[in-house]
């Protein structure tokens, strides 16, 4: 029986990283943490109607993961995960005018804030209810199993997410079928104000071996561990190994949502975890390996305050346009391949 | 045309979609092998395989979940509830992640869901449900139930052929008790409404299994002349075809086997008193179930579900209004 | 007379019930340490205790089925739903177990649900659902919509004390949007209508946060005398007061921000169609969000909810016609 | 950690049962079976309406559990678990009249066959949603944590049940706020027709540890092996030591119901498990104490004839009483005590 097992970023994975690809890894988290903090302005300037939810300090553990994804593999990507959604290929313009509720959202103002996921780059959007999206990753990898392909799904889930019912329902199913499906666990210490200690008696982690396949802790504020441990999940899947359980240690460094000053988390905590920030982690190594990280931050800077520009120009969707399209009129079209960013896919 | 019950024209749809396209596939609990508590799908799995015709774990979310997952990336899966009334385990896949994702999204989600549904052979209260109200209730979701053998048939293949979630109610006291002629190969059947019989002094409005207990109970009536609509969709509901007959008739009489409050009956009923009220030569009069739990002993199951007799006193009354 | 909120209002009904008896306690996810999604238990941890202010695991179906078990061992637990579209993923618990419990075996389960419902600031197809007719749907379940402060507190501590399952619709967009005189202490408010308004030309019949955009409404229309019936209770519902409205006005528009097919509205409208057809004087007219799940951009919300416009164009044709 | 261990009859608790214990245990066993065969012969006759569903051949897992519960624990009994009712106190005459749905069945005819319990008895009766009753029973236990009672409570549940969102829900939260309750997991190695292979991956003892409770395999057509099992978890229970998962092995002899003739079945199974019926087991082991276990037999013969002479001449109830009784219009009345049978409670 497969017991769970900590793997540091490993040798073999990550060698298979080049420079380019971990200066993307850094870029895509420059970006997640750039249009999140940039819309949280525009939230408290009134201009993200509803709610805001960020991924302030969790970073690597959507850009490490995603960057492992195949284009031909199919992602449902969560709430606290953008890195995905713009590793896939989604513009931060149209992400922009996602959060502001513009008609050239990716949801063009159906949905709010993070349920979106764009189609046609092989993402279904995120539900509010949690984590039903686990079983729509089990049922894209069931298709796969069926048509003999050699894809995988993935989505991922957060360690509140753990106590629901159709968690269990998805990792049954997955271990007994042997799907290709990975689920990253992210164990960002609470869910909502909920500590995980009120939410599970043992580690989610070592659940894995009673349904039959492995459970993985990673550090899920090291970008290239989140990917050396997904690419492994991954080739193992598209093998025929099944399904993989990888549960990213890491920290949710802001409230549940904007309006949440989360005065229920100890400070020791923040402080702790704010000494391991995934940007800062990555920027180290890449200084290191004479990177010039400045420009980098720079470089992203200017391209997002003119994505942030352009979608402030963008109109919000026509009042008459809100009763169509309930149904689907035409041919039922299936999801798109996204991009595969990693050198080793090209 | 070849004869056969409702119940086989059900298996007929299935086979021939699965053979004339190879992403329908069928799941649920206890289909495979055993070809489904009601053998709707027996011989199916010798003839597609185990991954086309698929054993599930009893979990009904995740029945629900890995279809809508198949359907995304290409499959059109035919799911089985074994009882209508397990949907209520997998409510909300179906309406916050099925219903929800084409307005949300723009991506289409094709999947059927199969409901044996309905009373009146002492199921008791976990087995005898009509849950259509709940579904109607769910923006996103096509909800029809058919009546007869042909139109099983026809509907079934129309909702597999659907691009968007189908929850397609077979109502289990039809299965082997009613027969038909039924056209062989594939067809489609319309979402729309059929006139089950001619007539203008009145009209009764139902679907699904109660179209038969509204035949019977007006087929001789004082002679009057009593038409029967069958609406067979419910999402789409047929308003044109409800205000025709209620046009032509000027009394209606709305029958559901559910429970009364907020029932597909109810719907039809604000539809005329909101559209068809000039039309109206009497008050609509309903005939649901009570709001009560379906008993299992035969005498609280009859006097709980609409009887011909209930049907025929109040189209009496009505007449006489 | 204290003044405040509706949501002070109904957490008052709490801390008034949970200090008068010791069995009453509050469970839901985040409502201990952080006093909720809404704050509405803000503060009662402080005052009872984690076992009595209980924060669960995110598990709605749990939440329902432990409150169903610690009922039925002579406690009195007051559940809270984060928002009341999380009503789905407990669905079965509270149709199967809760509601059909007393009919098949005698005994009560007197549970309450709060449910934080409805729609007008940008929450999404997740966030604003009204899911009472879902509930109305299921026998065994009772259906509270309070629209004013006083009712809030009386209405919930009526649910705590019912010895049935009581599903308590609180309008998010009432919370703080809403003050008024609240007695002190504990006392019950019938689960009947209430007149909101006096009028005889004719009657707009809703509930819930609905009750204030239809006084707006019909606050000055073209001097015509109009009634607003708050049915604050939705099961049981009060049919003769409906009844006597439309005794008194003639004229009926039906309000509700559900979605429209198989909604209250439509119960009510089918209870008049049926029983107040003689007292009709023009055809039930309603007001109700389309089938649609509730989009998030504020232009398109706002063409999706009922607003005062709607209501109030709605009945200028009515009383023209 | 705590892992899955595999407990024989423990000296300890067995010594516990007097020979009149072991007595009254196959009593209730040959009870629950001549029930059960005289019912199955009814519902051949057309007396009983609907389905008919059996415990043929898991009559140890019920009488066994079900022998070991106090006065003032609470029970949420299933289908195949006929003798933890007449454990309880229910008399025979009812359960036939249940089954035939006449007005003096325990639901009065409102629910069939074994979707029955009597509250004045300390049961609740089974809803048919597999496995809904473990949250019911996690919170009767929750219920007595919080008024610090030494309780507990006990519910079944099959394999195929395990599959389902609600059994993880309920040993997530059991094991969080270590519960007074008990999961008898009846492996009778089919659902319906499903077998356990298709349910899932790993035996579900297994995934006790992940939730932080001990999970214990036990025969379960050993009687005296489930009344050790049980009782031991029930002390661990009310001294506050947690939930507890018994795994009782054991095989559904009859089809799923009355209609199924289990040709899915390999019939070496049968064989094998025949050779192991749990009612011939221990009349061997009291024969050897020189119990007359003929005459024993002989009396529940007799016993039984008698009640079904008088329940068949009980009426159906009224159809004008069919709209009573949706809600409790009076004060709600807790649940009962059931009768404790074991000797050890005197
Ligand atoms: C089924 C369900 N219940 C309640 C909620 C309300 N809610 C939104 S996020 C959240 C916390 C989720 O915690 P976790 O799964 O750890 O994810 P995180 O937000 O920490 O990434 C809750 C309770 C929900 N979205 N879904
Ligand atoms: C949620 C749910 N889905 C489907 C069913 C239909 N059904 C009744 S019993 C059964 C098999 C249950 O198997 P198991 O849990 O192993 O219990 P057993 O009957 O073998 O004792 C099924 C699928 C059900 N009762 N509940
Ligand atoms: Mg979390
Ligand atoms: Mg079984």
């Amino acid at each position: 029986m497969a017991t769970s097992t900590t793997s540091q970023p490993r040798a073999a994975e990550v060698e298979r990283l080049t420079l380019a690809d971990r200066v993307d890894l850094l870029r895509y988290m420059l970006r997640m943490r750039g249009i999140e903090q940039r819309a949280m302005t525009l939230y408290r300037q009134g201009q993200v109607p509803g709610s805001f939810y960020d991924g302030l300090g969790q970073e690597a553990v959507s850009a490490g993961a995603a960057f492992a994804m195949a284009a031909e593999d199919r992602l449902c990507i969560l709430h606290r995960d953008l890195a995905a959604h713009l590793i896939r290929g989604v513009e931060p313009e149209r992400i922009f005018a996602q959060y502001m509720g513009r008609c050239s959202g990716l949801t063009e103002g159906r949905d709010g804030n993070v349920h979106f996921g764009d189609r046609r780059l092989g993402c279904v959007g995120m539900v509010s209810m949690l984590p039903d999206m686990m079983l729509v990753a089990v049922g894209m990898a069931m298709a796969f199993r069926i048509r003999g392909e050699r894809r995988c799904a993935l989505t991922w889930l957060g360690d509140g997410s753990t106590s629901r019912g159709d968690c269990h329902e998805a990792m049954n199913w997955a271990g007994v079928q042997r799907l290709p499906v990975i689920f990253v666990l992210e164990n960002n210490q609470f869910a909502y104000s909920t500590p995980t200690s009120k939410q599970y008696a043992v580690n989610p982690v070592e659940r894995a071996a009673g349904y039959g396949f492995p459970g993985v802790s990673v550090d899920g504020n090291d970008v290239e561990a989140m990917f050396a441990a997904t690419l492994e999940a991954r080739e193992r899947a598209i093998d025929g190994g099944g399904p993989t359980l990888i549960a990213a240690e890491t920290m949710r460094m802001h409230g549940h949502a904007a309006h949440d000053d989360m005065a229920y988390v100890p400070s020791e905590l923040v402080d702790h975890w704010r000494g391991r920030d995934p940007i800062e982690l990555e920027e180290g190594r890449l200084v290191a390996a004479g990177v010039d990280v400045e420009g980098l931050r720079a470089e992203v800077g200017v391209e997002l305050e003119e994505a942030l520009r352009l979608a402030r120009e963008h109109p919000f969707p026509a009042a008459s346009s809100a009763r169509e399209g309930v149904f689907c009129e035409g041919e039922a079209q299936a999801l798109g391949d996204g991009l595969a960013r990693w050198s080793g896919y090209a | 045309m070849p004869e056969m019950t409702y119940l086989q024209a059900i298996s007929d749809a299935l086979r021939e979609e699965m053979r004339c396209d190879e992403r329908v596939f069928v799941m649920g609990e206890d289909i495979g092998t055993y070809g489904g508590a009601f053998k709707v799908t027996e011989g199916l799995q010798a003839e597609f395989g185990a991954d086309r015709v698929m054993d599930t774990p009893m979990a009904e979310a995740a029945i629900i979940g890995a279809a809508i997952g198949a359907a995304v990336v290409g499959m059109r899966p035919v799911c089985e509830m074994q009882f209508s009334d397990f949907v209520a385990c997998c409510f909300d896949q179906l309406v916050n992640v099925a219903g929800k994702m084409h307005y949300r999204q723009g991506l289409a989600v094709p999947i059927v869901i199969r409901l044996p549904s309905g009373g009146g052979f002492s199921g008791g209260p976990f087995h005898s449900q009509n849950p259509e109200a709940w579904l109607m209730h769910a923006p996103g979701l096509k909800v029809v139930a058919p009546s007869t053998a042909a139109d099983a048939k026809g509907l079934l293949i129309a909702a597999i052929r659907d691009p968007n979630p189908v929850c397609f109610l077979e109502h289990k006291n039809l299965y082997r008790r009613i027969r038909g002629e039924v056209p062989a190969g594939t067809y489609q059947t319309p979402m729309t409404a059929r006139v089950a019989r001619e007539g203008d002094d009145m009209v009764v409005i139902t679907y699904g299994g109660m179209v038969w207990t509204a035949l019977e109970a007006t087929e001789d009536l004082e002679g009057a002349s009593i038409r029967v609509l069958d609406l067979r969709s419910l999402v789409p509901l047929d308003e044109a075809a409800i205000l025709e007959a209620v046009g032509d008739c000027g009394k209606v009489v709305v029958v559901d086997e559910a429970n009364a409050t907020c029932a597909a009956g109810a719907q039809v009923s604000a539809l005329i008193a909101e559209q068809g009220f000039e039309f109206l030569d009497g008050p609509i009069r309903r005939v649901a179930t009570p709001d009560v739990p379906i008993a299992f002993s035969p005498p609280l199951e009859k006097a709980l579900l609409p009887q011909v007799e209930d049907i025929r006193e109040t189209c009496r009354e009505l007449l006489a209004y």
